[in-house]
């Protein structure tokens, strides 16, 4: 578009008396030529706001830069629609209140940013939002038929939309419909399971279509336009759904490898999935039919076990519960005894604790030591804890072991690609193993065409769950939600809520796919990253990097887009070393430009310049509160915001330090196990990248301490002063870039 | 009855059935409050949590047998405090009084004061404070009375001495024989199980 | 507010906390219109309060700043602060809705430069720190308040300290004649997310919460241990302000208790192992003992426990502490209880204690509709047969982050069916 | 206001001062008194040596059963133990139905029956409540000029129901004290117990209790002792020398009834009212002193 740009400075709260308004308008008109400059004593009053209102009416001003206070502050003030760009410079948090007012660096400081603001309008184009050739579809694909797959169905369809099964057993309900019955919300008692209430709301409803001994044989596509072949009952079927929801449950731990508390040694130690199938059939009873009375669970079997699963599995406590009520029912003389390491009966599930007590259930805290069979019985030694001594429990009919739940995600053994050269823990095949962050870990489900793997990566024991607290349905596959005990293991009743969750999202997805707009956490932005291809070099980077697999690959190694499953990070954009990637409102040659603009004084003025570039999810907002807090820093530093810090093109360093820059601090998210990046990878592959160009700059003879990197929390904000003015002393030791000037 | 250490319900349903308020331990989860709240827990050779779990397990003997449950000062601290409502007092009275009814006596005093106390109550419908501790004093005869009474003899003086001793012995209630026949009722409805 | 253009098409969420805010923004990402109500006057809700989330250690506003940003660039989610349900007529599909806002004396024309608070005098207990502090009566609730604006105490509100700060204000963004104001919305379904309150911890009389100086709760550490905290982060005695070698941490205060919330808060487990974090950074040298009946760590934060268990300054001892006691001259704690495993009596002292007080539903008696149904806790049932209405969070179950945002998403969605039923 | 007055054994025999104190007290504050008809005793808190729980509130059931057919004015109970040995049955035979039929099937051998309707209540309840604070400042015309009171509560006062103060934190106690002029000093003990019934039985160990309680109130500088239970007072004050052969101690301090300080207070026959001539430690001087003369 033809930019028609004013520019509108505010002078209220301090900017006024910290800098000459003048001499920035100049700036403006000589280095930016933008002519249009006004300043209010209180833009973002109704005058100021006018004052833009009438350009924009009058002038016909389209591109507005804002000096004023901080983007994140009045937002909605300074927001006049859509097809204006809007540019704010942040004067107050940045200058006015960590700057001494009046001073030569201060004025220097805002003037360089007006240039940087300059430079970077220059650069930005209003955003097109992305069609897909094809048409968008909004169908949902549910994989698994359990209680959490046949919520997200019924959920979905309720809504309106149109929802897809595919079940692998030849009947719907899983683990739910071989149940006798279930606790769960209000907890007072045990409940029917319903699982045929919902089989049939499943079967009956238009809206929901269902495949039973069905398998996903191979997703392609991206969503909005996924497709989907499947093979049910042998026969072959294709389906286009825009989004996924993936939940494919849990398997019981292997009791086989309990052989310690005696199961495949003695027919009458059954796992509670035994228990609850021989209940659901009708009579409890011993292998050789005998009415059991005396039943022994023994909780955590194989969980909160570091040789087993050294999760908890969440249920089991209720779960034993229940099946020690089916006994009472059974028979009132009926003894339970269950040992336990912790009772986990959280929230309002206390009450079916005390129902437990109540009905007699005799609680032991300790741990097995031996089960043994004497006299046609079974007896279990065990450790209990609050009488401090071995007791033991003679005459049980049956032990029930309380195994855990098992992602279907889980592989039997880690599976193994082919290493790359450069791979420390390849072995003698030159194979290594995959880690389970990998789309190439997870159990075959999804059969994705994707060149990161044909599954979601998973986290810690094959839980395809989300690293996020505040984002718990954050997986890595844009469109594809997990939901249910593949994410987790939980209860029926938190499986349902899970499954409706993940429906949301689902549903969420295909509707902002269709109208070209980013999902979380870059929700509502229209932009996305276009290449030039006729540049690229096929060096992979941009495949390989992307945290969310949104790049496939065609045989001679060229990238293939697939931009509804982009998050916007820019990430490739910082991978590639071609610079071919750009967004309309973010791209290599705008930050480029702004290091350009800035001013870079000689040396002998001794006033070094530092570049910050920062993460605006977490360390811009940092930065802000700095200033609300009055805190001050060198006035030498220049605050570059970037979408995420794994989309700085390393070329940026070397143009700053080519421009005479001093200095780089990258100000990113924490990594790590517990990484806060939103992009899962951004600052980890920022941090990687940098080690890289300290050898370049070793190279060029410049010390390696010019560039550095620091993760920096969103309250970590009393550490910016420190880590700006220790820096600015680094560079003091180091002296002025030799490049200045040249 | 359960060999030491194993588990045998059998003593738990004795309790259940036989024990004033026996069946309210179920509720336990051992989390020991009542234990920390006792003022004479220090004296007790185990807690009422402790108590409740043997019989959980079955050890008959250790519980009728343990002093703990007839150093119960009636304080109710355990009870109001009992996250599970378990009103521990009454379970311990209730243990106390079914272990003498089992001739099993733990603690000699306390089961032979409170005997006296009941008896009283039961032959005149009040209590007699001076003849209650003669009484106390001399079950064990002559001696061993003479030797408690002195015990407390300059303290028994200074209440005569200051009045508060009633003179006059107390005479029977006069609805004592219908009294009794309610009590008699009473046991014979209610817990507390009949006398080995 | 003659401009909220509402309709039986939008979506209405009471309670502007992480499961409030969630649910507005899953809603109208998808495409709906929401009106958010919260009380306070900025959004987050409790999760503003804490130092960190476990088991991430992470801090909250890191989440809350994407979630903010993610409602500053969307037109169709409408928030008011400081606002209250009056009343609920209708039902699903078609809402008539009171609300009722409090005034702020502070109106939007707010640049949050600070000079009414530069100007005003008169301090007021700090409700965001609970009290532990002072804070000017004119005020920002906090430091990553959103949205960024004053507050006038209506202490000050009449009075010529109220005067001062409009005097100072050079952008007449202080209203001292602000009075208590209502309108009505419009709503096909309602998302109930009104969160939690801490159980109020003196009413465990036998902790003597409140008459010994040095027992604080669970929510009070989380400010301390926060650097916009009473105590700039720094985790000291109450009493003295001295520096901690010993302290206790009792779990269940008041949870799992006949006399208190029959049920477990879920939560409280995890919070005081995440505080035994807090405190551990800060003293290499100081000794914590959790005094608990279970531990209760579902799932994968069991590895959160284990890695706390691996801390050998840590100690874990099962026992329900019966009773504390102030030493008169230094402050000191004595608790006394039972040993659950060794059946040893305790009688230990330590420095400090906190309680770990479990969570009460925020009540929401005041305001009655057939389609609201609770539990005796008080608990939103989301009854099936009265749809409409849906609690999310912890207005339905005492629980952490992550399963508030699950349940925020999928209140979402039940109410976007509502309107689907329409 | 009209009360049946349930004094039970002690208080004819070791809680006379008890008994002589409270009748002009509660007088002069417009309560009238009723005796029972023919009761019978509580049971105490001992009693289960020898019965079971339905045959001890049986016991108390019948004095119920015989106040509510016989007027049903609230019964008030001087001593803690027979107020908490009654209010446990009243309260059953209120809230359980269950019990209330089995009781009224044993009480029918007596041709006697309940309802449940009749409200029993501790004395300081009845001072608090129905005396009235301001009532009973108005009635104090020799206040007793912030002599240094520690105000023993004891266990069955208001443990376990705290119908009318807190079980573990108490205030009314010493609001009372104070409206009588006295200074109640700080007493964390006030809530531990004396030994109550097994005193006799298990002195030994009970002396350890008593030694603490003495000891936390002269610690908070306490000039005497006021108790609201004959077992407590009796506890407390009469086994001092006991106390002090254990434990080395010299313990010599006057334990009254707080009704022995109001009829003091309200400017009674310090003998013939306040009984203070009954105490085995003498009183009389230090309420002297601080009501003058």
């Amino acid at each position: 578009m033809d930019k028609n740009i004013g520019l509108y400075i505010c002078t209220g709260c301090g900017i006024g008396e910290a800098l000459d308004i003048d001499p920035i308008a100049e700036v403006a008109s000589d280095d930016c030529s933008i002519s249009n400059c006004k300043n209010h004593a209180w833009l973002c009053g109704p005058e100021g706001v006018d004052l833009i209102k009438q350009d924009i009416d009058g002038e016909s001003v389209n591109t507005i830069i804002i000096a004023a206070c901080s983007g994140r502050v009045n937002y909605d003030v300074f927001d006049f629609g859509p097809d204006k760009i809007v540019e704010r410079v942040n004067f107050r948090e940045q200058i006015a209140w960590t700057q001494p007012p009046k001073e030569e660096d201060t004025q220097m400081m805002a003037e360089d940013y007006i240039r940087m603001a300059g430079a970077k309008i220059g650069r930005m184009e209003l955003p097109e939002p992305f069609k897909a050739e094809e048409e968008y579809t909004k169908d949902i694909l549910v994989v698994g038929g359990g209680v959490a797959g046949m919520t997200a169905a019924i959920e979905t369809a309720k809504a309106g939309y149109q929802a897809i099964i595919v079940e692998k057993e030849d009947k719907l309900g899983g683990f739910l419909g071989k149940m006798k019955k279930t606790v769960t919300l209000p907890y007072k008692d045990i409940y029917d399971t319903g699982a045929e209430d919902m089989i049939k709301a499943c079967e009956d409803d238009p809206k929901i279509k269902v495949y039973t001994s069905a398998t996903v044989e191979k997703i392609t596509g991206a969503p909005g336009i996924f497709s989907v072949d499947i093979k049910a009952n042998g026969n072959s079927a294709t389906e286009r759904v825009g989004a996924i929801v993936q939940a494919t449950g849990w398997e019981p731990y292997d009791a086989n490898k309990l052989g310690h508390l005696g199961y495949g040694k003695f027919n009458n130690v059954i796992t509670n999935v035994e228990m609850e199938e021989m209940a659901a059939a009708g009579k409890i009873t011993t292998k050789d039919g005998k009415d059991a009375k005396n039943v022994l669970f023994v909780q955590c079997a194989g969980s909160r076990d570091a040789d087993h699963l050294p999760y908890c599995s969440s249920a089991c406590c209720l779960v034993s519960m229940k099946q020690a009520t089916y006994l009472k029912e059974q028979n009132p003389e009926a003894v339970n005894y269950i040992l336990y390491k912790d009772i986990r009966t959280v929230g309002q599930s206390e009450d079916f604790y005390r129902k437990a007590q109540e009905d007699g259930a005799v609680f032991i805290r300790g741990s097995v030591e031996e089960v043994g069979e004497e006299g046609g019985s079974l007896s279990v030694t065990a450790n209990d804890e609050l009488l401090g001594e071995q007791i033991k429990i003679e005459e049980l009919d049956l032990v029930v072991l309380a195994v855990g739940m098992v992602p279907r995600s889980l592989p039997a053994e880690t599976p193994k690609i082919k290493a790359p050269a450069d791979a420390e823990d390849a072995d003698e095949d030159g194979m290594m193993e995959v880690q389970p962050d990998s789309g190439f870990f997870a159990t075959s489900a999804l059969n994705l065409e994707y060149r990161q793997g044909p599954e979601l990566p998973t986290l810690k024991y094959g839980l395809q769950d989300s690293h996020f607290i505040c984002f718990p349905y954050e997986t890595r596959r844009t469109g594809i939600y997990a939901a249910g005990c593949v994410r987790r293991p939980m209860e029926v009743g938190k499986a349902k809520d899970d499954a409706v969750g993940a429906a949301m999202k689902a549903i969420q997805c295909v509707e902002a796919t269709a109208i070209g707009m980013a999902v979380h956490p870059r929700a509502g932005d229209m932009s996305y990253p276009e290449l030039n291809m006729n540049r690229c070099t096929q060096c992979k980077r941009c495949t390989e990097e992307c945290p969310f697999g949104m790049y496939n690959e065609d045989e001679k190694a060229n990238p293939l887009p697939n931009p509804t499953r982009c998050r916007r990070c820019g990430i490739c954009m910082g991978a590639c070393p071609e610079r071919i990637i750009s967004f309309k409102d973010y791209s290599v040659g705008m930050i480029g430009d702004m290091l350009k603009a800035i001013n870079v004084p000689e040396e002998d003025e001794e006033k070094p310049r530092v570049i910050v570039f920062v993460c605006e999810n977490d360390a811009y907002p940092a930065v802000d509160m700095a200033g609300i807090r009055r805190m001050s820093w060198s006035p030498f530093v220049r605050f570059i915001p970037v979408r995420c810090l794994g989309s700085i093109a390393l070329v940026w360093v070397a143009d700053a330090l080519a421009g005479g820059i001093d200095g780089l601090i990258f100000m990113g998210c924490r990594h790590g196990d517990d990484y806060q990046c939103h992009f899962i990878k951004g600052s980890e592959l920022a941090e990687t990248r940098l080690g890289k160009v300290s050898e370049t700059l070793d190279r060029l003879a410049l010390e390696s301490d010019r560039v550095k990197f620091v993760e920096v929390g969103i309250t970590d904000y009393d550490k910016i002063p420190e880590i700006i003015n220790g820096f600015m002393e680094t560079i003091e030791e180091v002296g002025p870039n030799p490049y200045k000037g040249w | 009855m359960a060999k030491n250490g194993n588990y045998d319900p059998a003593f738990a349903q004795e309790v259940f059935q036989n024990v004033d308020s026996g069946e309210e331990i179920k509720m336990c989860m051992q989390c020991g409050i009542c234990g920390g709240s006792c003022p004479l827990r220090h004296e007790m050779d185990y807690t009422p949590r402790n108590i409740f779990m043997m019989i959980r397990n079955g050890r008959r003997d250790a519980v009728l047998s343990s002093k703990a449950i007839t150093l119960c000062t009636s304080c109710y601290s355990c009870k109001v405090r009992c996250p599970r409502g378990i009103p521990v007092i009454d379970v311990m009275h209730g243990l106390a009084h079914y272990s003498i009814k089992q001739g099993i006596i733990p603690r000699k005093g306390t089961a032979a004061f409170g005997g006296e106390f009941w008896d009283m109550v039961y032959r005149i419908g009040r209590i007699d404070e001076k003849d209650l501790s003669r009484r106390y004093y001399f079950q064990d005869g002559i001696v061993a009375g003479i030797q408690g009474m002195l015990g407390i003899s300059r303290m028994a003086a200074q209440m005569l001495f200051h009045g508060r001793v009633k003179l006059l012995p107390e005479r029977k209630i006069k609805g004592i024989k219908a009294l009794r026949k309610m009590i008699d009722k009473a046991e014979q409805m209610g817990k507390g199980g009949a006398s080995a | 507010m003659a401009d909220v253009q509402t309709t039986n098409q939008s979506i209405l969420v009471v309670g502007g906390g992480i499961s409030g805010i969630t649910a507005a923004l899953e809603a109208a990402e998808a495409g709906y219109d929401v009106a958010l109500i919260e009380k306070n006057p900025y959004l987050g809700g409790r999760v503003t309060q804490l130092h960190q989330y476990f088991p991430k250690l992470c801090p909250p506003n890191c989440g809350l700043e994407i979630n903010f940003k993610r409602m500053k660039i969307n037109p169709r989610i409408r928030f008011f602060t400081m606002a209250e349900i009056a009343g609920i007529s209708g039902q699903e599909g078609d809402y008539d809705v009171t609300v009722k806002m409090a005034p702020r004396y502070v109106n939007e024309k707010c640049t949050c430069c600070g000079k009414c608070a530069e100007a005003c005098e008169t301090e007021i207990d700090n409700p965001f720190n609970f009290g532990m502090d002072k804070i000017k009566a004119a005020y920002l609730p906090q430091d990553f308040a959103f949205p960024m604006r004053y507050v006038l105490d209506p202490s000050i509100a009449g009075t010529d300290e109220g005067k001062k700060c409009q005097d100072s204000c050079d952008y007449d963004a202080i209203d001292l004649d602000m009075q208590e104001a209502t309108f009505d919305l419009k709503a096909g379904a309602i998302v109930w997310a009104t969160g939690w309150n801490p159980y109020d911890a003196a009413k465990v009389e036998y902790y003597g919460f409140g008459e010994n100086k040095n027992v604080i709760t669970n929510v009070m550490m989380e400010r301390m241990a926060s650097l916009n905290g009473p105590t700039e982060g720094k985790i000291v005695r109450p009493s003295d302000g001295e520096e901690i070698k010993d302290i206790a941490f009792i779990q269940c205060a008041g949870s799992r208790d006949e006399n208190h919330l029959l049920y477990c808060s879920g939560i409280c487990c995890l919070a005081s192992l995440k505080q035994t974090r807090y405190v551990r950074e800060q003293y290499p040298d100081c000794d914590v003992t959790v005094f608990f009946i279970d531990i209760r760590a579902l799932d994968r934060l069991e590895d959160f426990y284990a890695m706390v268990q691996e801390d050998e300054k840590v100690r874990f001892v099962k026992s329900k502490i019966a009773n504390i006691t102030e030493d008169e001259e230094t402050g000191n704690l004595v608790l006394e209880g039972e040993n659950t495993n060794t059946g040893e009596q305790i009688k230990e002292t330590f420095d400090m204690v906190v309680l770990a007080t479990g969570m009460a539903p925020n009540s929401i008696s005041e305001v009655s509709s057939p389609d609201i149904s609770c539990d005796e806790y008080g608990f939103l049932t989301n009854d099936p047969d009265k749809a409409g209405i849906y609690g999310a969070g912890c207005a339905r179950r005492p629980t952490d982050v992550a399963s508030c945002v699950q349940d925020a998403t999928a209140s979402a969605l039940r109410a976007i069916q509502s309107i689907a039923r329409r | 206001m009209k009360y049946f007055l349930y004094w039970g054994c002690s208080l004819e025999a070791g809680g006379k001062n008890y008994l002589v104190s409270l009748e002009p007290v509660c007088e002069a504050l417009g309560m009238e008194f009723e005796e029972i008809k023919d009761w019978n005793c509580c049971g105490a808190s001992i009693s289960y040596a020898g019965a079971n729980e339905l045959a001890i509130k049986t016991l108390n059931a019948r004095n119920i059963a015989i106040a509510e057919s016989s007027g049903g004015y609230d019964i008030v109970a001087p001593c803690s133990s027979c107020y908490i040995q009654m209010v446990k049955a009243s309260h059953e035979l209120k809230d359980d139905e269950k019990f209330r039929t089995q009781m009224n099937e044993i009480l029918k051998e007596g041709n006697l029956s309940v309802k449940g309707t009749t409200n029993v209540r501790h004395i300081m309840d009845v001072l608090y409540n129905d005396g009235d604070v301001d009532n009973i400042k108005a009635r104090t015309t020799k206040p007793l000029n912030g002599l240094k009171v520690a105000g023993y509560v004891g266990c069955q006062s208001v443990r376990p129901y705290g119908e009318y103060d807190s079980v573990e934190k108490p205030k009314i106690h010493d609001k009372l004290l104070a409206a009588i002029g006295a200074e109640p000093v700080p007493f964390p003990k006030k809530m531990q117990c004396c030994g109550s019934g097994i005193f006799l039985s298990e002195m030994d160990k009970c002396l350890g209790l008593v030694n603490e309680i003495l000891e936390d109130a002269l610690a908070n500088g306490a000039e005497l002792i006021s108790t609201v239970c004959p077992m407590c007072a009796l506890n407390l004050e009469m086994f001092q020398d006991k106390v002090n052969a254990k434990f080395g101690t010299n313990f010599d301090v006057p334990v009254v009834y707080l009704t022995q300080l109001m009829a003091a207070a309200f400017g009674m026959d310090l003998k013939k009212d306040a009984a203070l001539n009954y105490n085995v430690i003498p009183p009389e001087g230090i309420i002297k002193a601080a009501i003058g003369g």
